[in-house]
This record gives C-alpha cells, structure tokens and sequence, in this order.
C-alpha cells in the first residue's frame, strides 16, 4: 500500500483519479482504520486529505460558515462563533464518538461512511447545509442529504471527495439541536437520531423548521410533515405531539443488534420531541 | 462413628442412600472405606470432591482427621473465577 | 518460641488493615509494567489462527500446502499436530475439565462447534504474511445444522454437538445421546410438604444471557522451544502453574521441561484460567524452531474465549404470612458452549446460599449449544441464580407486604445454619450486611418520580488450594516474598502486608515478587477469592519458618538453648532465665552473620489452604427510569459486604467496586447477540456494552468484617461475591420504580419499554 | 513494499522510523519502538488503552498510521513522569488505589492529563464523559475519577 499526503486538492484529484476505487480518502480514519483492519477494504492507495488547508479550516462565508470536511470534531467543539450560531451541528460533531474519537473524526468522513446511524448528519441536514465535491469534473454543491444513497453507499462519482460544508446564514431568532438516543452514555451509535433546526419571527411564531432523522432509514430522512407541524406555532405541547408523530410516522427502520424496529420507531417520535423543544429553547434566546 | 451425607448427584452411586454412619480418622480412610461399601462411587472420590467436616470445607485433603462424632459431607468441588 | 501462625491475630496489627503503597505501582502508572503482550524476543515469529466462520460443521479436508508455501510462513499446526486425549475429567480453574474436550477446544478435530473455533494456526515472520497465509489455507466442511438457544438445545430433535453424549445424573441413563451433558440435584427436606404450609407462594421464569468476563487485555503470550525440548512460556494468565499442567499435558511433555512466566495481567475475572492460544504457541514454536508470539485481537477474545453462560432459572419460594420461608425450589439450565462443563453445579449451591431454609431443592442442566465454551467468570454460576432468586424473594416482599431486607433477616443463614449444599455455616456476616444496609442513610434515602430502589443479597463460598510461598531473608535483613499467584489487582500489596506484619517489620522492607513455575512449587492459580487469602496463609506460614531460623541463630550466636530466646517485632531476645542477658539482635543484625551461622535464611511454606470462608454481601441501588424511551439509569448505589479482615481495604472496596460495575453491565446492557447463521452480531467493545465513566454513579461501600477463624488475619476472600447482587437489586429497582417486573437480562430499553407499554395497556401502573 | 521514512517527536526526544502504511502509530510505537506502555485493548478506538496526544490532541494511536506522525510531537505514557518525579495523577492514581490490573492505567492518565490540561477543574460529570473513551473493567471507575478530581485540585493549588 502507497501513503500519499497531497497539500491541494488538485493533486488530490489526480491522485485519485490515476488510482480510481483502487484509493480511498483519509481523514480522520476512525472508520478507514477499523475497516482495514478488519480486511473489509484493501486499498492500494491511502490519499491523506488533512495537508490541504482547505480541508481543515473553518471560515466566515457568505453570512455562515464553511467547514473543512476533514476538521476534526473537537476543533468544531472549540469554534465559540460557529457553537453560538450552530449549536445542534456541533453537538452532533461532539457526539462521534468519545474525546479520542473527536481528536480525529470528522464530517466529511462521517457523511462518506454512509452509515445510517451518522450523528451528523441529520443535524447538517436539519440546518439545510451544502456540501462541496471535487472531481475530475470539478466542483459542484449538493445539499448534504443527497450524498448517503444507502448504508455504505455513496452518490459520489469515481474520484470525487467532499471538500467542505457550507453552513447559510443565521437569521435572528434561528438555532438548532441534535439529540440521539444510545443504550448507554457514550460510545455507542445512535439508535435513533434527530436534528431540528427552527427560526422564530418576532413573536416566537415557528417561520422555518427542517427536522431530520436518522438511524431509522438507510439513510438519513427529511421529515417534511414533522416540520410543518412546528411551522406556524409557537412549538406548543400539541405541535410537538405532531412532531413526535410525524416523526414515527416517518421511520423505515430494521431490526438489528442495536434495537428493534418498533423501538426505533416509538423512541423516534420521542427524541423529535425533546430535540425540536431544544432548539425551540435556544432559538427564543437569540 | 462419623456420619456421613452425600450431597448432590453422588447417592446415585451408592443405590440412593445418602446418609450413613462411618468409621473414619480421616478423609483418605474415608474415603477408601466408601469405595469397599460402594465401588460405584470410587472413582468419583478420585478427583472434584470437597469434604465438609464440621462445616469447614476441605479440598483435597486426604489427611484431615475426622473426629469419632463429626458431621462429614461430601460435595462437589468448588472452583472460582 | 514465637508461633507466628496464631500470634499475628491477637496483637494490635500494624499493616494489615492499612492503605499501603502497592509494589507494582509505580511501573503500572508509568507504562513500565509487562503484559502479555509487552513482551519481544529476537527472532520472534508473529503465530495467527485460523476460526471456523461456521457455527457447526464437520471438517472433511484442511489442506495447508499453499499457505506453507508463502515466503515467511515458518510453521503451521493443524488437529494433526496434537495427539488425542481420551475422556479424562480434571479440576481446573473453575470446575472439571476433560481433557477429550480440551484438545478439541484448542484446535477442532471432527467438526467445528462454534463460529470462532480454531481450525488451524500459522507462525510467519511477521502479522501480514501470517494473515496472508491464514487465506491460503483451505478447509473443507461439511455444513451442519446449529443450535444456539439453550432452550432450542434441549428439544428432542435438536442438532447434536457430540453424538455420544449421553446425560448423566438420570436414572435409568438416557439411552439416546441430547445436548444435555450432565443433570445435578441438591435436596434438603420435603418441599412438597414445606408448600402446603405457605400462605403465599411466587412462581417465575428468568432468562439470561452470556455475557464475557471483559478483561481490557486480549490473551497474549510467547513460547520459545529449544533443540533440546526445554521451553519458556510467558503468558498474562490467571495461573502459570494451571498453564503449565494443561500444556505439558496436550503436548505430551514432561513438566519440567516447560517453565511458564506469568505476565502482568491485564485482568481476567475467571476467563483467564483456562488455555486457549498457549499450547498451539508451543507446538509453533517447536515446529519453527523459534519463538511464537500470539496476541488475540478483541473480536477473537469475543468469538472464541469463554463468556459466562446464558441460562433459564425457574424459581419458587413459599412463605407464611409472617415472612418465613417454608420451601424454595429452584430449576435452571446454563449454557456450556460446545463442550460440557458450565457451572450450573456452583448455580445450584449458591442459589438459596444465603439462607436458613428447612425444604429445598435445586435442580440443574447442563447444556451443550453451537457458542464457545463458557469459562469462570467471578463466582462461577452464583449471579444467574442468586439473581432469579433474590428478584423472586423481592416479590414475595411485595406481596407479603414485609420490607425486603426484613424479609431476607427473617430468613438469613447465621453460624450454625446448615447450608442447602449441606454443611454447616461457620461464623458468616448475613446478617451483618443486612442489618448495615438497613442502617445505612440510602436505604432511607427519599427518591423522585420515576425512580426506584432495589436491595439483594449474594453469596460465594471462597477457596483455598495449593500454594506456595518463600520468604528469602537478604544480608540486609530485607526480604523478598516469592509467590506464584499472578497479581491481578494488587495482592502483591497484600501479601507484603501480612509478610510485615508476621515478621513485625517495616512494610518498605518486604518485595514481593511472583514466582515463574520452576522458582516455587506447584501453586493453583488466583482465583475463587482466594490469592489474599491463601497466599497470605502461606506467606504467614514461612514467615514462622523465618522466625524459627531466626530464633535458632541468634541461639547460636548467643551460645543458650534455642528454647531460651523470644521473637518479637523483628527482634530476638533473650527470654526466660537469659532476659536481659544480651542485646537484642534484629533481623538485619542476625542476617549479616547468616553465612557464619549456617548459610542463608530463608522461609518457606507449601500448602494446601483449607478454611476459606463464604463471603456474603448485600447491595443497594437506586435507578431511574426513562419512561418513554426505556432508558434506566443507575443513580446512586451502595455495596456493604463481608471481608472478614480486609488487608488492604482500598483494594477491597475497589474489588467491590469493580464487581458492582460489571453487574451493572450484566442487568443492563451486556449480552451475546447472535444472527439466524449462528454468528455473533457484536463482538467488539462498540456493540457488546460494558458500561463507561458516564454511565455509572460513584459507588459507595462499607467493609463489614466477620473474621474468618481459621486464617491468620481472619481474611475471607472477597472478589467474588460482588459481582453476585447487583442483577437482582437493579431489577428489583426497576420493579418498583415502574410497577411492573422485568424477568429478563438485559434489561436493556427495547424490553423496558416494552414492559412500560405492556404495563400501561393493562393499567397497572403504580410507580413509586 | 518500501517502507515510509518518518520524522517525529515522541516525549521531547527526536524520532525517526520506517513503517508499511497499514502500521498504525500504536503498531510503530509497540513493535518497532518498543514502548509497550500504550496498550491495544481492541484495535477500534472502543477501549482508550492506547491513547496518546499527537500535537496536544488527544487520540487512539491504535486509528492513527505510523506515516501520519511524521512532523508531528506525540506524547505517550512513558513521557509523564519527569526524572524521578511523578506527575500528580500518577501519584494519585496510586494514593486512591485508582488501578487494579493497571492494563488501562496509562491510556486513562494520557487522557486525564489532556482533560486537565482544557479543564483543569472538571466537575465529577465532565469528567466522566471526558473518560468515557476509555474502559476499565475492574475499578468501576470511582477510584479513577475520584484520583482525577484529587490531582485536579492539587494541580490547581500548585
């Protein structure tokens, strides 16, 4: 196996463009490294994406933030600007995982992993983040919700990365949450995953709201009807109760070591809760 | 006489009887007099036997007295993890 | 003469009983420590094996001639390379062994029996070229039919393990082979008649699952065979001498040639008393001609060392009106993996251990099914039964409206009680640990909505066994403790405790050391609670041959009658009609003339420990509740148990500690999953969920201390026992937190909050 | 296969190596440094035995390659104590018997120590999810988290 760590993203392009799938992208290499060693991959071709700057910045853009797909989760933790406007997309990226995990783990590997249970993504999802690809085509930017195309399965082209988030701006009155449920405290993959994102008008009226779910689909969900629940109250115990059963409604989970079907299904509905009157908390405080 | 109580699965060897007076100093006569009476048991005083006498559990030890009215109980070794 | 066995416990103890610096300390907090896999020797090969992905299949061909052609492959073995061994039950670790089974288990003969069974092993110059080689090896099954549920086991028409297996403790003998490899009973009275006298009766069914001992260092050892036949064995083991007896054995060698060295232990719990990668490292590295190092990745430690088992428990208790228990029946059958041998026997003792009962009767099955074989883990067997019983006793509490420590009072075994198993009790703290529970500020503590709180009891019985010990006094007057109990958590720290205290001198001067199997005699393995306790009778014991010497050379020194001088707080003296006379010498003194007086000085004792007594203990815990998403959380918990004396009691909490955590692992969230095709779903430390920092409340402990009268220091043992209760008191909590009763572990959130839903659909809830 | 040449500092101290890429830093620091204090425990990043901190972050060096330390400053267990003087939660650790079989010791110090250094008071919860990363399975924890708390406060008195 060949190691190569390119400092720009052209030659990381060419990289691997010249070694097509026989490459694979590492970042943080929480999942890379667990899949080599168990023998599930067998790479000829390690392309470390972490020398190239761009990769592993967060900036100001365009009235929000862009995140480098290869920033690690405790330097997305320690960004005060970016967890005062996107608390939920934080807390999401602090949940990958334990603190050894966060030294590492990052998003853009989070999202090309595809697992259904990937704690960051329902929350970028929620806050209607982009994703920028590069290829040998170029650029392009998709929303992040259509990248995962299955467990495991991606709608990236040969040779294409994910170069970066781009969260949007931040209206008054707007913030979001994640929360998810696991067996224990830590260290365990979510069982169900929920983030909501929700700006207010001026009178804590709900204008906009995107929930999204995750470990209940082989990929992420947008859950449309539990938004329009929210949208136009002011996040009352029966919006909620919508919400939540909206929520449930919306879930194709399967049985699995993690939890079965129908408990997926009813806790779904209650972690939908919990995270909408979250974000609902923080969004009439800003 | 000591009297002596099977514990367990060990009365299958001696037709059922679980419970009979015997003349012992120690456990190896004991033991070597439960074998005469019952052959069948013999070869399970061999090994992963506990001898209680008195209470007080013995593992492999052949040469614990046995007092002239003691209370003797034979049963399975006990191991641990 | 001073008789150092009988003394130490009369005078004011002055180490025993304090918090001592550990010897090994200092190397564990800064990485010096070896472990099993710490160690490298040169020209080291690195040894792989080769796992059935089968649960159950009959091997028809391994053809290995391509993975010994691969540049680096040095050696492989297959079943061809050990011999056979007829059906031969001897004591081990935990219970008997065969040996028939033993060599199958370490390398498959006939068939595979489990997903995860070694099939063949490679020794190759380095991890890739072995992995490499592993693939090329190709082995021809013929697919089988597998069992995995103990109950789907026991169904007449169940796929047979082992074709000749033909259940034993049934009369007339079963004349078709089953699963079922072994029937025991224990009977005390008449149960039918003790029944008719209850006023209410609690009948239930409990299930558990297996779950694995979790000790964060995978099995790992290095064997090294010269020309000659003599070989070396560093292993991380929970016995060296047990490893030695079972390699020489498989391999067909003479004791003496194999010297084995225990490595730091990275834990073991019972799972490390067994051998697994140890003789198949031996046959490599005899066959390579150069050392073999073998490590276990953690999913091989999941799929192919022993758990504890899984089992079902049927259980019921009688009582009258007033709380007194006039009959208790139990029934339960514990998985064995694919050879016989679970504890089921030690489940059937210890299930109505901790109490006075006049009718009882306890009958269990032992129950072969396509998993790996189970091994000890803490009090082999005792949590799967004391866990149905005490849940069982809580609703007979309820029901009879007693509180249920009250209950448990009116029942509890005390000196002189005759046990179920038969025997009586010495002195024991039942009732000691009861009643401190009942005193103690959480049992009264006020709790919130959605919260519970559930107590149990436990019991195990402790062992002694063989051991040795040897006591060098250096020129110095300094001595070395020699040992062969590998230290699993600081009895190092312990035995020079009691070494100091014995000799009455400084602890700073005493080293202990643990032995490899050729610098002592033959010394089980730490185990049964019994490293404390019995190497410290061993260690007592030297010390009084120490002090004989000591005595003796001063004697001579002083020219008078040995009889004529006194031992006292690592002095000699001149006593009786001589007091007085001369200076006292010190060990130091009496050391440095060793040489002019007869040669060194040196203590020894080779034992086999008897007198261990039980350790009883009972917990108290509260939990939490999440009743929409089943989530329980374990929000305060105290552990009070007997140690008898505790020498070290940092240690001794610690154990307790430790204990209640895998318990609460145990209740809550830990279990072997596995899929229709007989495989494990989660054998990673990600899925199979032991519990984390986060997950668990500090936990509180009291140090009851009943002596135990037949050991020097009145040491029980005590790291057994607490992994017994916390099943039990955390579902009884959950019970009474949600009003309705679980009866099956773990009582993990899809069933909690199936129960919930269940509960509210018949409107019983009444949560308080 | 030609092994990759690295540059690094491991504990102050100039290192250089050569590894295959599939090595990861707990491989490169076990087998070919022969620093076995950092332990492999799983493989997965699931236990914490082999943390170590690469540039002041803390990590599995188990999900780390050996390639990716080069330039980098790693600190593992055998660089905590300085000379013969213990680093207060290695003293404490010992004073509140915080180990029994010690195979998760050095993973949990290497990563209490980079709590302390963030959070050098940490409430009992911070530091419980802090160490979460990390399994023991014989203490239960409270010994660990009590030396934690005990260190932090006599780090903060010094």
């Amino acid at each position: 196996m060949r190691y190569e760590a390119p400092e720009t993203v052209d030659k990381a392009v060419a990289l691997l463009a010249s070694m097509g799938r026989k490459a694979r992208v590492l970042a943080g290499g929480t999942d890379l490294l667990v899949q080599l060693r168990a023998g599930v991959v067998e790479p000829e071709m390690m392309i470390d994406i972490k020398k190239i700057a761009e990769l592993r910045s967060i900036a100001r853009e365009a009235g929000g933030f862009r995140i480098g797909a290869a920033v690690a989760g405790a330097e997305i933790r320690e960004h005060a600007d970016l967890r005062k406007a996107w608390p939920g997309i934080c807390e999401a990226a602090n949940l990958i995982g334990s603190t050894q995990i966060q030294g590492r783990a990052s998003m853009g590997g989070n999202l090309c992993n595809a697992s259904p249970a990937a704690d960051s993504v329902p929350a970028l999802i929620a806050a209607g983040a982009k994703v920028t690809v590069v290829g040998p085509a170029g650029r392009r930017e998709v929303p992040v919700e259509s990248i995962a195309t299955g467990p495991g399965k991606t709608s990236l082209a040969d040779g294409e990365f994910v170069v970066s988030f781009l969260l949007p701006p931040r209206p008054a009155h707007a913030s979001d949450a994640y929360l998810r449920f696991i067996p224990r405290t830590e260290m365990d993959i979510a069982v169900v995953g929920a983030g909501v994102n929700v700006t207010l008008d001026a009178k804590g009226v709900v204008s906009a709201a995107r929930v999204s779910l995750g470990a209940v689909a082989p990929t992420a969900l947008v859950v449309e009807d539990a938004a329009k629940a929210l949208i136009g109250t002011k996040g009352e115990a029966a919006a909620l109760d919508a919400l939540a059963k909206a929520a449930s409604a919306a879930c194709r989970p399967i049985d699995d070591k993690r939890g079965t079907k129908e408990f997926r299904i009813q806790v779904a509905g209650v972690i939908a809760r919990r995270t909408a009157a979250k974000a609902l908390e923080r969004a009439r405080k800003v | 006489m000591a009297r002596v109580v099977l514990v367990g699965n060990l009365k299958q060897f001696t037709g059922g009887i679980a419970e009979f007076d015997l003349e012992a100093a120690t456990v190896r006569q004991l033991f070597q007099r439960l074998a005469e009476r019952y052959p069948a048991l013999g070869p399970h005083l061999e090994e992963g036997i506990a001898v209680a006498i008195d209470g007080a559990i013995h593992q492999d030890a052949w040469l614990e007295p046995i007092g002239a009215a003691s209370e003797v109980h034979l049963l399975p070794q006990i191991g641990g993890g | 003469m001073a008789e150092a066995t009988t003394a130490p416990a009369k005078r004011k103890l002055k180490w025993v009983g304090k918090r001592a610096p550990r010897p090994d300390g200092v190397d564990k907090v800064t990485g010096r420590a070896k472990f099993g896999a710490d160690l490298f020797m040169s020209g080291q090969l690195v040894g792989k094996v080769l796992r059935s992905t089968l649960p159950h299949a009959r091997i028809k061909s391994i053809d290995i001639s391509k993975a010994l052609a691969l540049p680096g492959v040095k050696a492989i073995v297959t079943r061809d390379d050990f011999q056979d061994m007829a059906s031969e039950f001897v004591p081990a670790g935990e219970m008997m062994i065969n040996y028939k089974d033993v060599v199958r288990n370490i390398m498959a003969r006939e068939k595979v029996l489990y997903e995860g069974h070694p099939v063949a092993a490679v020794a190759a110059t380095n991890a890739a070229v072995a992995r490499q080689a592993l693939k090329l090896i190709k082995v021809e099954y013929e697919v089988l039919p597998h069992v995995i549920d103990v109950d789907e086991a026991m169904k007449p028409g169940a796929p047979l393990l082992h074709e000749d297996m033909i259940t034993q403790g049934v009369e007339p003998a079963p004349t078709k082979p089953s699963n079922v490899a072994k029937r025991v009973q224990f009977a005390v009275g008449d149960i039918e008649a003790g029944f008719k006298k209850a006023d209410v009766i609690v009948e239930r069914e409990y299930h558990t699952q297996p779950v694995h001992q979790g000790y964060i260092e995978p099995h790992a050892c290095i064997a090294s065979v010269s020309e000659d036949g003599q070989a070396d064995l560093w292993v991380t083991t929970q016995g060296h001498y047990v490893v030695r007896a079972h390699c020489a054995r498989l391999l067909g060698w003479d004791i003496s040639k194999l010297r084995v060295t225990a490595s730091e232990i990275g834990g073991g719990f019972g799972g490390k008393t067994v051998v697994y990668l140890e003789p198949v490292a031996l046959a490599l590295a005899k066959k390579a001609q150069r050392p073999v190092k073998m490590v276990m990745t953690r999913e091989e430690v999941f799929r192919a060392s022993g758990p504890a088992p899984g089992a079902w428990v049927k259980v019921k208790i009688g009582a009258t009106k007033d709380g007194r228990i006039t009959a208790a029946e139990a029934t339960m059958a514990y998985q064995a993996g694919a050879f016989q041998g679970s504890p089921v026997q030690m489940g059937c003792m210890c299930a109505f251990a901790p109490y006075d009962l006049e009718n009882v009767k306890t009958v269990g099955f032992d129950v072969v099914t396509n998993r790996p074989k189970v091994a000890a883990y803490r009090a082999p067997g005792a949590p799967i039964s004391e866990y149905a019983v005490e849940c069982a006793l809580d609703e007979l509490a309820d029901q009879l409206k007693i509180d249920p420590l009250d209950l448990r009072l009116k029942n509890a075994a005390k000196e002189g009680t005759r046990a179920v198993y038969g025997p009586k009790f010495g002195p024991i703290g039942m009732v000691e640990t009861l009643e401190a529970a009942k005193n103690h500020a959480h049992y009264t503590a006020k709790l919130g909505p959605n919260q519970g709180r559930g107590v149990a009891s436990g019991f195990w019985f402790n062992i002694g066994g063989e051991t040795c010990a040897s006591i060098n006094v250096n020129e110095d007057g300094t001595v070395s403790l020699i040992i062969g109990t590998p230290d699993i958590g600081g009895s190092r720290a312990s035995h020079a405790q009691m070494t100091a205290e014995s000799l009455g001198i400084d602890l700073s001067k005493v080293r202990t050391i643990i032995a490899d199997t050729s610098m002592l005699g033959y010394t089980f393995l730490t185990g049964g609670s019994r490293a404390t306790f019995a190497g410290g009778m061993a260690a007592n014991q030297a010390a009084g041959d120490v002090i004989k010497q000591l005595c003796s050379r001063a004697a001579k020194i002083w020219e008078i009658p040995e009889d004529a001088v006194a031992y006292e707080d690592g002095f000699v003296k001149p006593a009786g009609a001589n007091a007085g006379k001369f200076p006292a010498l010190s060990i130091a003194d009496i050391a440095k003339k060793a040489g002019k007086t007869g040669g060194p000085i040196v203590g020894h004792a080779q034992i086999n420990a008897q007198g261990a007594g039980p350790s009883l203990g009972t917990h108290i815990v509260d939990v939490e509740v999440d009743k929409e998403t089943g989530r329980v959380s374990v929000l305060r918990y105290t552990v009070i148990q007997d140690a008898g004396k505790a020498v070290h009691p940092s240690y001794v909490e610690g154990q307790f500690q430790g204990g209640a955590v895998q318990g609460i692992g145990w209740a809550l969230s830990e279990e072997y999953i596995y899929g229709a095709d007989g495989r494990m779903q989660n054998a990673g430390f990600l899925d199979y969920r032991m519990p984390v920092a986060s997950d668990v409340p500090m936990i509180d402990t009291v140090i009851v201390e009943v002596p135990n009268p037949r050991h020097p220091y009145g040491v029980r043992g005590i790291g057994e026992t607490p992994i017994v209760p916390p099943m039990a008191a955390i579902a009884n909590a959950i019970g009474h937190a949600l009003g309705t009763r679980l009866y099956e572990l773990p009582m993990s959130p899809p069933k909690v909050l199936k129960a919930i839903g269940q509960n509210e659909a018949k409107g019983q809830g009444r949560g308080h | 296969m030609s092994k990759h040449h690295v540059t690094t500092t491991i504990n102050g101290d100039p290192v250089e190596y050569l590894c295959e890429v599939e090595q990861t830093l707990l491989d490169v620091l076990r087998d070919d440094l022969l620093m076995t204090g950092s332990k492999e425990g799983c493989a997965s990043g699931d236990c914490g035995a082999c943390s170590v901190t690469i540039d002041g972050r803390l990590v599995c060096s188990c999900l780390v390659l050996g390639v990716e330390a080069e330039g980098r400053r790693i600190e593992t267990i055998e660089g905590m104590a300085k000379g013969d003087a213990l680093h207060p939660l290695q003293q404490k650790f010992l004073d509140h018997a915080a180990l029994q079989c010690g195979v998760c010791t050095p993973g949990f110090l290497v990563a209490a120590k980079s709590l302390l250094e963030r959070n050098p008071n940490p409430t009992e919860t911070e530091a419980r999810y802090w160490l979460a990363g990390n399994l023991c399975r014989c203490t239960g924890y409270d010994k660990i988290i009590r030396a934690v708390l005990d260190a932090a406060a006599e780090m903060r008195r010094s």
